[in-house]
């Protein structure tokens, strides 16, 4: 993908008008088509490998935690679509899609999951936690907000190197809705403002944290509002509509980009299945497991490019089989790479070796009488 | 006596509290609609309404301090986070508010306050989601902290627990919520502070809580076949400790083994053993050992996860190494253990 | 001061205009002249008791930590004074003031600092943690923000006990300026938002906490704004003014009694000396301390009651050496008291008492061997 | 060798790391315009401008997570927690971020970051803020943990922490700072992880960190003057532990005294002493002894708050103790110890 990306600044845009909801409007003039072929050729990837993810999790090859971006995919797309390869990405443990759009292979991510060595995070992390020095991937975070002042202080890290301007560095930290409720979503916004730092704050508001409908957990529910405390502004994107998705991030990388100042950024989302694989989300209603399957973006976007002639069932089909190739393979990588092996539990015990560092197995002797 | 899970034990011991007075509610993330992330809340949303059994936000700051305040003012909140590793997000509120209102403001005001939460590895969890830090609680005077093991002592402790007129830290266990055993049905209250001897012998004590204990017992069932008794104290509450029942336990077997979840340095192990070094050192046939969990971030990968958590394999082990180091010899095959 | 108190509600008034700084208008028509001079009386009551605290600090009689209300005296009246006996009082460290016009003796209060048995907290909490059940004064809090999460949750409990009304009891949460950058902050208005409780948070804003402005600490700056995530209303009212802050304080209690809703009121004060006893400030600009001195609410007062004719010097001198003669008696009764004695160290171990509560002093040993 | 302050010392090491490394910014509360609370960075603002050290709003969990953070991407934070007892807002940062990413991310991130903090009672700061809780940071792998006694370590460990790759707590005391001893100039940079012979003996080992060592020191001197030889190992760095050092100087005397001044149960004693279980149990002449505080939140009233800490008679107590109870008889006065 990161041939693709390009800032707005880079593009010479202006900000656009709200954007419409996936389903309704034409796609911008100037938007190539090739591009947004591109887009849904990245939003089936991830409904595929999400899809594996969660067949591999029943057959017992994932294991722990695991959440998935299934109904996001617009939204991972947009965002990370709005990135530059130098810029710096935090997210939540929904991450998935964001690994594989940063560009991490979908072998390696798999890989992750099912524990491998291989894995993108040497097997230690799993599904909640990709990690990429390479694409600059800092992380999928499994503590409910605390990918927030890392993500902060890896902002003001950006302020020692990197100048405003077209080709600044800048961070993106993903969020969910029902994180802008916690402590650490204020301090870190605080302190982002009153730092002036390079980052963009994205709330991906799929409704719901777990069972927790977004009214009944913020007092303004609102959420792109919740920068008033900080003089940091926000804006509300539709995130079943890839363009408008990329468009909004882009105005707000701008002006952490141009202006080294914070942006918020709301992403209005839905989530199709349960919190994680596991939960059968009995205590959706009927009528909003239907609104959210009428605002799946996969059908949507699939019937506006056919609709505007840019891409034939055929050239769906192949872009379709594309994806389930890609993920076969990646579970063919993941189930062939080797498991790491106890031998190296102490491997990264810590980054400097020191003296007398803890290394006994359970049941050895903490002390060695000489 | 009915055979229940923990999960229901727990259950119902917060519908027994529910009923019995107005003065209890329960607070946490996902313990109405969703039931509770691990379900020990089911159907006591529909049973005693919002009022009384309420949804917060992800705010375990927020709203361990606001169960606090409640409690102050004569509420009686039963707090679930979700699990203990979120409760770092609410140690202030624990350790310098919870613990402290009641001595720093002279006894004027008691807080009777229960917080809940899981803790253990073993789920593939990773290293942010697979924590113990039971030893953490049990440092801090003002509060009380307890680990049941078995369904039975879960239900009797928590009843204990919400009449109790102070904080208390309930322990709970990921892999225990399935496990099944008797239950008194009733009011059957626990007293906070007091260990249990949950299988008497002769030999050898295991020392151990929550998860472990049932670990311990298994090792002992086992082991009784090749004619060695193991003793299993269940210390049940870490804050107060019994001490003396660990150690009059080890005057008689006068070989231990202390048996937890958690990271071995600065354990639990480490004040069972400092006690025993105290109350038992000269019936002693050979040093404490611990069996405890390798110091790393609990990695994911399964084999990693496995190496690094002790299972009834190492307190096996251990257990034959001081056995071996003091001499032992069982006596003819199936003889020993008094109790099962 | 009980029988002063009464709601706004009760007085049947309606909002006020913003209040004027200290210095300037009139006091209100209607407003009974034995009330103002009443409001002079305990300003010069705190403003010495304070003094005195200074003092006895450096004569070692008081240790720790000791943040005294020089310069917020205004402030401190016109809050308590608008509370009715029923309503509960959290406030922070800097707590003296709140104290003695909650009710509490001055003796009791100075034998607290001294760290006497005769103390409101027994000696235990000293000058940071004042508590006394009788005047529901639920506590000095010396974590910046520890105050917040539990004062929330006094207005849960309410409730469950009182409904909204004019005899509703409410809580009141005081805190300072810093004080709203930390996540306690955040999650606390946002559970009184979703909850609906009966609570007004009181920022005192003194402009600084310890060296720092409240413009390099708050995103923003303007305090009372910072409800807008919550959807509470703010309102910003002069802190010299004690009328001005009372009637600021009804308002905001109204909200919280008769529609059982939070609110939010900011009080601009000055903090007239160091952030504690021990600091010199030399971090204060010369214009910053001569403002802080300019605004002094207790000449303000004082002038304003004698220009309106309603206090002459020969009353105003009587009312300042009774204060005097109060303060020295509090120091006598604190001096005089007794000092806990070692035995009963263990005396608020538990409420509830409980098998192996662990006893020993240092050097014991933690098992006897029988 | 100059004779300065720890305070002194402290401030020497951040200015000499700040002037030798670009990436060594300093943040946290009133660190610049205040010149910190207890003036460890007085100068530094004026020296190094508002760049390099940084003022923050008050918000502990923010800006500890964000030096997480910034150091992820190569900077090289020194947080001030103003007391330790703050870091309990900071704790999810500290524990489930600090020591578990440089892990759970399979080794591609270090977090080269430091945490300074004063602990410690005595100062009648009650309850809330006068809290050691040294033994919570050193159970926690992935962090290390180091708690200098004397001017010359706190320079040398201050080094080290700031040059090492992992988050290191480095753990001060409030009645340390006014303390002096010899630190030699430049660039002696301490091993992390290994504990001292602070001074050697023959009798009695006192075991010991942070300000209790001083308390031993001066103990030991005082009963060196009754021929009584005392050994003083200063643990200075609590995680990793360094037992051999502590085992080997029991094995040498055969009795030993733990000195610490956070609360007993579950404290550094109880890790110490179970070490010493472990690794000197047939040297031993008689169990280990813990002195510790008291197991309350500690008051505010002088006479309280010196009854609930450790003192340097406490610790003459327990020796006398341990001494008659194995029937030690001193040489000569005035022969024993052989350093000062
Ligand atoms: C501090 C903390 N509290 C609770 C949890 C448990 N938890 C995991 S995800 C989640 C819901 C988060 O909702 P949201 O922020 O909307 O993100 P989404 O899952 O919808 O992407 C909760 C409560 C946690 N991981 N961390
Ligand atoms: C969590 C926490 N961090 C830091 C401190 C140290 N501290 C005490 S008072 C204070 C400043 C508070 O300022 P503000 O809220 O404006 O209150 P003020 O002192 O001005 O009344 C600080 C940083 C503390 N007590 N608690
Ligand atoms: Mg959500
Ligand atoms: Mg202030």
């Amino acid at each position: 993908m990161a041939e693709r990306r390009k800032s707005a600044a880079a593009r010479g845009k202006e900000p656009a008008a709200p954007a419409k909801t996936g389903d309704s409007g034409h796609f911008p003039a100037d938007e190539p088509p090739e591009r947004l072929l591109g887009y849904y050729a990245d939003m089936v990837l991830i409904r595929k490998f999400e899809l594996s993810a969660d067949q591999m999790y029943k057959r017992a090859k994932i294991g722990g935690y695991c959440h998935l971006n299934l109904g996001e995919e617009a939204t991972v797309v947009g965002l990370m679509d709005a990135l530059q390869p130098s810029d710096y990405l935090f997210t939540n443990y929904r991450d998935h899609g964001y690994a594989l759009m940063r560009g991490m292979t979908p072998g390696a991510v798999m890989a992750e999951l099912f524990g491998k060595s291989t894995g993108v995070s040497k097997g230690r992390g799993g599904s909640m936690h990709m990690f990429d020095t390479a694409t600059r991937m800092m992380g999928g975070y499994g503590i409910v907000g605390g990918q927030l002042p890392p993500a902060t202080g890896a902002a003001l890290a950006l302020t020692y190197r990197s100048r405003p301007g077209p080709d600044a560095e800048v961070v993106m930290c993903q969020m969910g809705d029902g994180t802008t409720n916690i402590g650490a979503f204020h301090e870190s916004l605080n302190l982002a403002a009153v730092w002036n730092l390079p980052i963009v704050y994205v709330i991906v508001n799929n409704r719901l944290g777990m069972g927790t409908t977004v009214e009944a957990a913020a007092g303004e529910p609102e959420l792109y509002k919740r920068g008033c405390s900080y003089r940091i502004p926000g804006e509300r994107v539709d995130g079943t509509d890839v363009v408008a998705v990329r468009e909004g991030a882009g105005r707000a990388l701008d002006r952490a980009r141009l202006e080294r100042k914070p942006a918020l950024l709301e992403v209005m989302s839905y989530r199709l299945r349960g919190h994680s694989v596991v939960d059968p989300a009995r205590y959706r209603s009927a009528a909003d497991v239907e609104t959210a399957q009428a605002a799946d973006p996969l059908p949507l976007l699939r019937r506006r490019l056919l609709a505007a002639g840019l891409m034939d069932e055929a050239r769906a089909q192949d872009i379709e089989s594309e994806a389930d190739k890609k993920v076969a393979a990646a579970v063919a990588f993941a189930d062939s790479s080797p498991d790491p092996t106890p031998d190296q539990l102490f491997d990264y015990a810590y980054a400097s070796p020191v003296a007398n560092a803890a290394h006994a197995l359970p049941g050895d002797p903490a002390v060695v009488i000489p | 006596m009915p055979v229940i899970t923990y999960r229901q034990a727990l259950n119902d011991a917060l519908r027994a509290e529910l009923t019995r007075d107005k003065s209890v509610i329960l607070l946490g993330e996902e313990i109405g609609i969703f039931e509770g992330s691990y379900k020990i809340t089911a159907g006591l949303l529909d049973e005693f309404g919002p009022e009384r059994v309420l949804d917060t936000p992800i705010a375990e700051e927020g709203f361990v301090g606001a169960a606090i305040g409640a409690a102050m003012l004569g509420m009686r909140p039963v707090v679930e986070i979700m699990t203990l590793n979120f409760s770092l997000i609410a140690m202030d509120q624990i350790v310098n508010h919870a613990a402290k209102i009641y001595g720093m403001f002279g006894g004027q005001t008691p807080v009777p306050l229960v917080i809940r939460m899981p803790g253990g590895g073993g789920q593939q969890l990773a290293a942010t989601h697979s924590q113990n830090l039971e030893v953490w609680f049990a440092h801090v005077p003002g509060l009380k902290v307890v680990a049941p093991a078995t369904p039975a002592d879960a239900k009797a402790l928590l009843l204990a627990a919400i009449r109790d007129n102070d904080p208390v830290i309930f322990l709970e266990n990921l892999s225990l919520y399935n496990t099944k055993g008797e239950v008194p049905d009733g009011d059957d209250v626990a007293e906070i502070g007091k260990a249990a001897v949950a299988r008497e012998g002769t030999d050898l004590t295991v020392i151990s809580y929550s998860r472990a204990t049932t670990v311990a017992l298994e090792v002992a069932r086992q082991l009784a076949g090749e004619g060695i008794s193991i003793e299993v104290v269940d210390l049940r509450s870490l804050r107060p400790l019994d001490r003396e029942t660990v150690c009059a336990s080890v005057r008689k077997t006068s070989r231990a083994v202390v048996l937890e979840d958690d990271w071995l340095s600065y354990g639990v192990g480490a004040e069972i053993s400092a006690t025993l070094m105290e109350g038992a050192f000269d019936y002693l046939d050979a040093p404490v050992r611990r069996v405890a969990a390798a110091e790393v971030p609990l990695p994911y990968a399964k084999p990693l996860e496995r190496a690094a958590l002790p299972d009834a394999n190492d307190l096996i082990k251990v257990i034959r190494e001081l056995l071996d180091a003091t001499s032992f010899s069982p006596p003819a095959a199936g003889t020993a253990g008094t109790s099962t």
